[in-house]
């Protein structure tokens, strides 16, 4: 119930911002922070009772499941594993820094702008949560339609433009999804007579291996250009470099995230087959978004666009991982998902700092910061230097881990995966020495960061060495469910069926746990 | 019986001939009635008794004359006929006459070339027709009764001449 | 009763619709395209006529009456328009009335 | 007592954190005592650990501080190491690292940016120390970058001038390239053995790979790229000699004494491996050797100071190379010792030269400060000694004459090695005797402000008898049997076999070498101090001579190479795909769509007969269809 009420909470509080916003323009403010950092605490709290779910077994910590529509099998189904719990903490966490960021930077529409964050939030805590296709692909268009008006109406210049792209890309890819949604329903109810939307029963599905193929095919092209990989990339920079700061946060920190959540959480494991099939061209398609990212990202003179870049290239080690199938690179990608949030979260707000200072993203037109903003200067360079995957930051962890992992399953491509570390030094430095070093004449003095400003500055260094010295907590609630999603891969032959009827037997939460007990013959 | 019905449809092709080509509009309203008469005899020479009543009513009677009084308001003259005859160019009607004759080609080949078994015509009288009118067919003489009423509200609204006040759809004209 | 080929009725439909269609094409003045609609009405009706009496079944009858009533509902609602439109445009040009120009 | 190992590297780190934390409203004495006091602390433990380590002589000494992470069995620690050949690395970098934060602390008083020079320079030392003491490659791989990070800052402390910021990207940047084979190293060690600890890969290799094995000779490769990187060899020289755009000091310590040798630690610590891989060995010789030719060569030419002894430095990384790559471990480690002293002191004495006459380092400017600076001239000609080797007294002699034996009579030894290193001991000769004779005689050409303060003298004389006695816990054995420092090493890393037949005329190559020497300050005299003569004004003069110097000037053109090679491809690629070509896909579509909603609007021209003739002809194309066969 605990997870519905964080959906709730984020609902009723966007409502209730709109509504205060015609009173005030303060007061949508504090209660989007409130009902933010309401789930945020109920979440740390479902962190830290977590002990009891770390067990092989008992990978769900909680599920809420109603009936909805019964006569097509759709649920209002929410369940949280591990995964779901650290996207919710990013999800949360970042919220917060995106409603703090606006404090000053947003004075129109105050109340329908906190709305619009508050319902981009809710829905994709419902895709992290919901355990229902169905209801999956509503949260997917939940957290679309609010983020187009973020950046249609708080936007930069060409900020039409921007959002119309962003939604004719992710809306065009997430009908297909939706069609492949379908198809996997008609499917599962042709072959069991069962008709439902649920994600414990569909997952157990088999297809021919076409039909997998084009099915998964659907899914993929959803989750590919939400990452983005790079030929279907394009919308990203212009969204991140037209949104206002808080979107760019929420769309590189969480939106790009329900991509590569949607690969770990539906793609791997309900698609054994065809997704095996398809790893070396995933793999490729992320070495090159890798290096393609990075290339791009090197000549641009746009901050937030170079930023949006880096994370095409960030988001390639993504992929990469994922399809490496072994519990290094999922661990990695899972870190990336991450400290890649913190990270260009925390350059996004950056740039907004200094947009808000200079009025301007061009960093031609910057130099020579640090003498005035030395602050500043020391949190960008821990993030350039997060970017850039140095060790000791929470990057490093995950490039290193996701690297290692998919070294075992194509060593060519990650060798140029790897090359892809030289371009970040390069891209990243560039940042660094453009905005902060360099010359200061004719530059401005900036004022350096204010107390509201370290406030959201100063967590992000925090947790980004945090993840970097000591990650165990992030990988431990991670570990059951990617060796859950990783089953189909790790222990193809035994599953034996009668077994699987004991278990079944045994305990209602080992349900679901067996009903992924299938058997895969390898090829 | 089957001369009366050619006669009759003879009738209805040259009266709607006449109809289309005339330039009066008048004259055109007087072959239209022409027109309407013929084919109400061929309803009753196809069995259809009160259907042909009914054409005459409805068709040759109301309609005609609902227009007759409005081409009397709109105060026609003799230059709305010159008007016609400049409208009416063989450049202009031959490519869609042509068109539609291929249509009727068209339609000529459906009919015909279907092998139809010819059987006896049977009339079907009056009291089947309303006994399916209110039986089976209810809802659609519900829904015609709304339409009708439709019609009337429409028409009047339409029809109301205010000063001054422009009909929305034609406001951005004036821009 | 008869022995009229039902070819015959279908076919008369089929030349009094053509008729309407080319005067609908074309015409400019719009009470003659309103006119030529109504032949064209009437064609269809007089095609479901010829079905009723070839089955021996009141369903096209009961088809022609609601053709009827269509036409007169279209009748009174179009001369409306037609007068508005001459009130407004002062001419009868459908031509004229092209403000839905793309 | 080794609890404390800990401390030694968390000491700096501290000190880095607390000065970037509140360093800018600390006044300028706290920050000096506070960065130079937490490194010399860590020097204090390590002496104390070293003390008890030397008195115990246990293999090693290991401490887990926690478990970094642990991801299905890859279980890297952060853990500490300390055995023979760290101890070495500690000690240099504590030691020396505290001498020059307590020199900084004079060179840099009249700096804006005070606490910043010293919170990096702080968590260089804690970076370094971490590298030295991993337990895991990990680690290792963790203070590898983190030098890195503090040699890019350091190198643009003065980011004002965006050429210094240059030099530090472009010495990042390089470096990564190395780092980057590295990291593909540890992917197959990882693979191949399961866990990174140093220590099992070192005692399980042997069994897993055979002597030449293609694994091991990758791996070994790979490595190599690395330390090629770190350690500013060929190929990846070129950022070395621009990184001399960082304050003095930070060239002493950084691009002289440790971070630059962090190469040699690392072939040094993986030396089992690398032993498994004879090919990678003869490359890590050939390496070394020709570096060092190349490296001497160019120093000859160069007129600023700091870029003379940084290429100096390469030179001499050779030499440790060229040692490592002919299994002479502890050699090259010996070298790397001695070397971190006299270069220490030879950068920190040009420091003072360079901030006595105000931020001049170009050595034509100078001259005649023999008498100006009397206690830099005879510390700095200590230093000069040391490193063209004069015989007997300097610690440079007895290191370097250890290589230069065992490059010709070692087992992987042999004749073109070893005349390579007697050349490169020539040249160096010169060319340090070259800077002696044109920086400190000759007439005065820029006045001296003032002499340096006792903060900057002391570590003076300190590095100057260290480089004077530092050879002496290692000499020849046909002088006397005194291995002290081989003998520390020997549980660490293996002995090396000596050609018997060679063997016996070992004081004859010693004395070739300090002839070589010799005759090398005979030239340098000759050349740049006495009047020349129309004979040698004729060879300086002519053009072969003056397109030689050219060439060697500029780095035998390798900047230009890489230039051409990859930079500026990679520029040129990325500024033609400024605006993505992928994106113009994307808006080609959108433009299509465009231009048929402009051409289909067409149709809708608002004539209603045109609607209607639409319908016809729809009508009669359905029909058509429908009744075709």
């Amino acid at each position: 119930m605990i997870l519905a009420w964080i959906l709730i909470i984020l609902m009723a509080g966007g409502v209730l911002a709109w509504i205060a916003g015609r009173l005030n323009t303060t007061l949508p403010r504090w209660i989007a922070l409130v009902a933010t950092f309401a789930c945020l605490c109920m979440t740390v709290y479902l962190w830290i009772e977590l002990p009891a779910s770390t067990d092989a077994v008992g990978n769900w910590i909680m599920r809420f499941q109603t009936p909805w529509i019964p006569q097509w099998g759709i649920s209002f189904h929410l369940a949280l594993d591990g995964l779901s719990l650290l996207m919710l903490l990013l999800t949360f966490f970042l919220g917060i820094l995106a409603i703090l960021t606006s404090w000053r930077e947003i004075d129109t529409k105050v109340g329908f702008f906190h709305f619009n964050l508050l319902w981009v939030l809710a829905g994709i805590s419902g895709v992290f949560l919901t355990m229902d296709l169905f209801l999956f692909y509503f949260f997917w268009e939940v957290m679309l339609i609010p983020m187009y008006f973020l950046i249609g109406i708080w936007g930069h210049e060409n900020r039409t433009y921007a959002a119309y792209k962003f939604f004719i890309f992710t809306q065009a890819s997430g009908l297909l999804m939706l069609l492949s949604i379908l198809g996997l329903y008609f499917v599962h109810g042709y072959s069991t007579g069962v008709y439902t939307f649920n994600y414990f029963e569909l997952v157990g599905t088999s297809f021919a291996p076409e039909v997998g193929a084009l099915l998964m095919a659907g899914f993929l092209a959803a989750f590919l250009v939400k990452l983005p990989v790079v030929p279907f990339h394009s919308w990203l920079p212009d969204a991140h470099s037209q949104a206002p700061t808080a979107g760019s946060v929420i769309l590189a920190g969480l939106l790009l995230k329900t991509g590569a959540y949607g690969l770990l959480r539906f793609v791997i494991p309900m698609f054994p087959d065809a997704a095996q099939a398809f790893a070396p061209w995933a793999m490729l398609l992320g070495v090159i978004g890798i290096l393609y990212g990075a290339i791009l990202a090197f000549s641009q003179t746009d901050l937030k666009r170079l930023v949006a870049y880096t994370s095409v290239s960030h988001m390639g080690f993504v992929i990469l991982g994922v399809f490496a199938f072994n519990e290094l690179a999922l661990q990695g990608v899972i870190m990336q998902m991450i400290t890649h949030g913190l990270s260009t979260g925390a350059l996004f707000l950056l740039a907004g700092f200094l947009y808000d200072r200079l009025h301007t993203r061009d960093i031609r037109k910057m130099g020579g910061f640090w003498t005035s903003v030395p602050k500043m200067g020391v949190i960008a360079l821990v993030f350039v230097m997060a970017s850039l995957g140095l060790p000791g930051l929470g990057n490093f962890i995950a490039e290193f881990l996701t690297l290692v992992g998919s070294w075992q399953a194509n060593n060519w491509l990650t060798v140029f995966a790897t090359l892809g570390l030289v371009a970040a030094t390069a891209y990243s430095l560039r940042i660094m020495q453009k905005i902060f070093l360099g010359n200061t004449a004719n530059h401005p003095a900036l004022a350096d960061l204010s107390l509201r400003e370290l406030m959201i500055a100063v967590p992000l260094v925090v947790l980004i060495l945090w993840l970097g010295l000591y990650p165990q907590p992030v990988l431990n609630t991670a570990r059951a469910s990617v060796t859950e999603q990783l089953q189909a891969y790790t222990n193809p032959k035994v599953a034996e069926p009668a077994q699987a009827m004991l278990q079944t037997e045994a305990s209602d939460s080992l349900t679901i746990h067996t009903l992924k007990g299938r058997t895969y013959e390898p090829k | 019986m089957e001369l009366t019905f050619y006669v009759a449809s003879a009738i209805a092709i040259i009266a709607t001939i006449m109809v289309i080509t005339n330039y009066n509009m008048i004259h055109a309203l007087l072959y239209l009635v022409v027109s309407f008469l013929a084919v109400a005899v061929v309803f009753f020479t196809l069995g259809a008794p009160f259907m042909a009543a009914l054409e005459v009513i409805i068709y040759a009677g109301a309609i005609v004359v609902l227009i007759i009084f409005v081409i009397m308001m709109l105060n026609l003259t003799n230059e709305d006929v010159q008007q016609e005859r400049t409208w009416l160019r063989p450049k202009t009607w031959i490519g869609p006459a042509l068109l539609s004759l291929v249509l009727l080609g068209e339609l000529a080949y459906l009919v015909i070339a279907e092998d139809m078994p010819t059987i006896n015509n049977q009339p079907v009288d009056a009291r089947q027709v309303g006994l399916a009118l209110y039986g089976p067919y209810l809802l659609g003489v519900q829904l015609c009764g709304m339409l009708l009423m439709a019609g009337i509200v429409g028409a009047y609204h339409l029809g109301r001449q205010k000063k001054k006040v422009v009909h929305r759809f034609l406001e951005r004209s004036e821009i | 009763m008869t022995n009229i080929p039902m070819e015959a009725g279908l076919l008369l439909a089929g030349i009094l619709f053509t008729l309407g269609l080319i005067s609908v094409l074309i015409r400019r003045n719009i009470i003659f395209m309103l006119i030529s609609v109504e032949i064209m009405l009437n064609a269809a009706g007089l095609a479901f006529i010829v079905a009723a009496t070839r089955w021996a079944q009141p369903d096209g009858q009961v088809m022609f009456i609601f053709i009827l009533t269509m036409a007169a509902a279209e009748v009174s609602v179009g001369l409306a328009l037609i007068l508005q439109l001459h009130h407004q445009l002062k001419t009868l040009d459908s031509d004229a009335a092209n403000k839905m120009f793309g | 007592m080794e609890n404390l190992l800990w401390l030694i590297p968390a000491l700096p780190f501290a000190g880095a954190l607390l000065l970037i934390l509140f360093g800018r409203r600390m006044p300028r004495n706290l920050v000096a005592i506070l960065g130079a006091g937490s490194v010399g602390i860590s020097a204090l433990i390590t002496l104390l650990i070293g003390f008890q380590f030397l008195s115990a002589r246990p293999d090693f000494y290991v401490q887990q501080v926690w478990t970094w992470f642990d991801v299905a069995g890859f279980t890297p620690g952060i853990a500490f190491h300390l055995d023979a050949l760290s101890l070495v690395f500690v000690f240099v970098v504590t030691f020396v690292g505290f001498l020059i934060h307590v020199y900084s602390a004079g060179y840099m008083a009249d700096e804006e940016d005070f606490a910043r020079f010293f919170a990096c320079m702080n968590l260089f030392v804690g970076s370094m120390l971490m590298l030295v003491l991993a337990d895991n490659l990990l680690l290792l791989y963790l203070g590898w970058e983190g030098v890195g990070l503090c040699s890019y800052l350091l190198i643009g402390f003065w980011y004002k001038n965006p050429a210094n910021g240059y030099a530090a990207r472009k010495a990042f940047i390089i470096t990564r390239v190395g780092d980057t084979a590295m990291a593909i190293g540890l992917f197959i060690l990882f693979q191949t053995f399961g866990t990174l600890n140093i220590q099992a890969i070192l005692s399980e290799a042997p069994q897993t790979w055979p002597i030449g094995s293609q694994m091991a000779v990758l791996v070994a490769f790979l490595l190599l790229g690395g330390a090629v990187g770190k350690s500013g060899q060929l190929p990846l020289q070129t950022w070395l000699p621009d990184a001399m755009a960082g304050p003095t000091p930070v060239s002493a310590l950084i691009h002289a004494a440790t971070m630059v040798t962090a190469g040699v630690y690392l072939i040094a610590r993986t030396n089992v491996i690398f032993e498994l891989a004879p090919a990678a060995m003869l490359a890590v010789a050939i390496i070394g050797a020709v570096t060092l030719l190349i490296a001497g060569c160019t120093a000859l030419t160069q007129y600023d100071l700091k870029r003379v002894l940084a290429y100096s430095t390469i030179s001499q990384i050779g030499y440790m190379f060229l040692a490592l790559g002919v299994g002479a471990w502890s050699a090259g480690i010996f070298h790397f010792m001695i070397h971190a002293f006299f270069k220490a002191l030879l950068f920190l004495c040009a420091g003072a030269i360079i901030i006595a006459l105000h931020h001049e380092q170009d050595m034509r400017q100078m001259g005649g400060l023999r008498r100006a600076l009397p206690v830099v001239f005879w510390t700095f000609l200590i230093g000069a000694a040391s490193l063209a080797a004069l015989p007997l007294v300097t610690a440079g002699f007895y290191s370097k004459d250890q290589i230069l034996w065992y490059a010709l009579a070692g087992e992987r030894g042999n004749v073109w090695l070893y005349l390579a290193a007697l050349v490169g001991a020539f040249i160096t000769a010169i060319y340090t005797f070259r800077m002696v004779f044109i920086t400190f005689y000759g007439e005065a050409k820029t006045h001296v402000s003032h002499p340096p303060g006792m903060v900057m003298v002391v570590p003076l004389i300190i590095l100057a008898i260290l480089s004077i006695v530092g050879g002496f816990i290692e000499l020849p054995h046909n002088f006397a049997h005194l291995t002290l420092f081989s003998d520390l090493l020997q549980p660490v890393l293996p002995g090396i076999a000596v050609d018997e037949t060679i063997g016996e005329s070992e004081w004859m190559f010693q004395l070739l070498a300090a002839g070589v020497a010799l005759v090398g300050v005979f030239l340098a005299y000759l050349f740049f101090y006495a009047r020349r003569t129309a004979f040698e004004e004729s060879i300086a003069r002519s053009s072969l001579a003056m397109a030689i110097r050219q060439f060697w000037f500029s780095g035998w053109g390798f900047d230009k190479l890489y230039d051409t090679l990859f930079v500026r491809p990679f520029v040129y690629l990325a500024n033609i795909n400024k605006n993505d070509i992928i994106d113009s896909v994307y808006n080609g579509l959108a433009a299509f769509a465009r231009s048929v909603n402009k051409g289909l609007s067409q149709t809708q021209s608002g004539i209603m007969r045109w609607y209607m003739m639409g319908v016809v002809v729809g009508a009669i194309l359905i029909l058509t269809i429908s009744l075709l066969p």
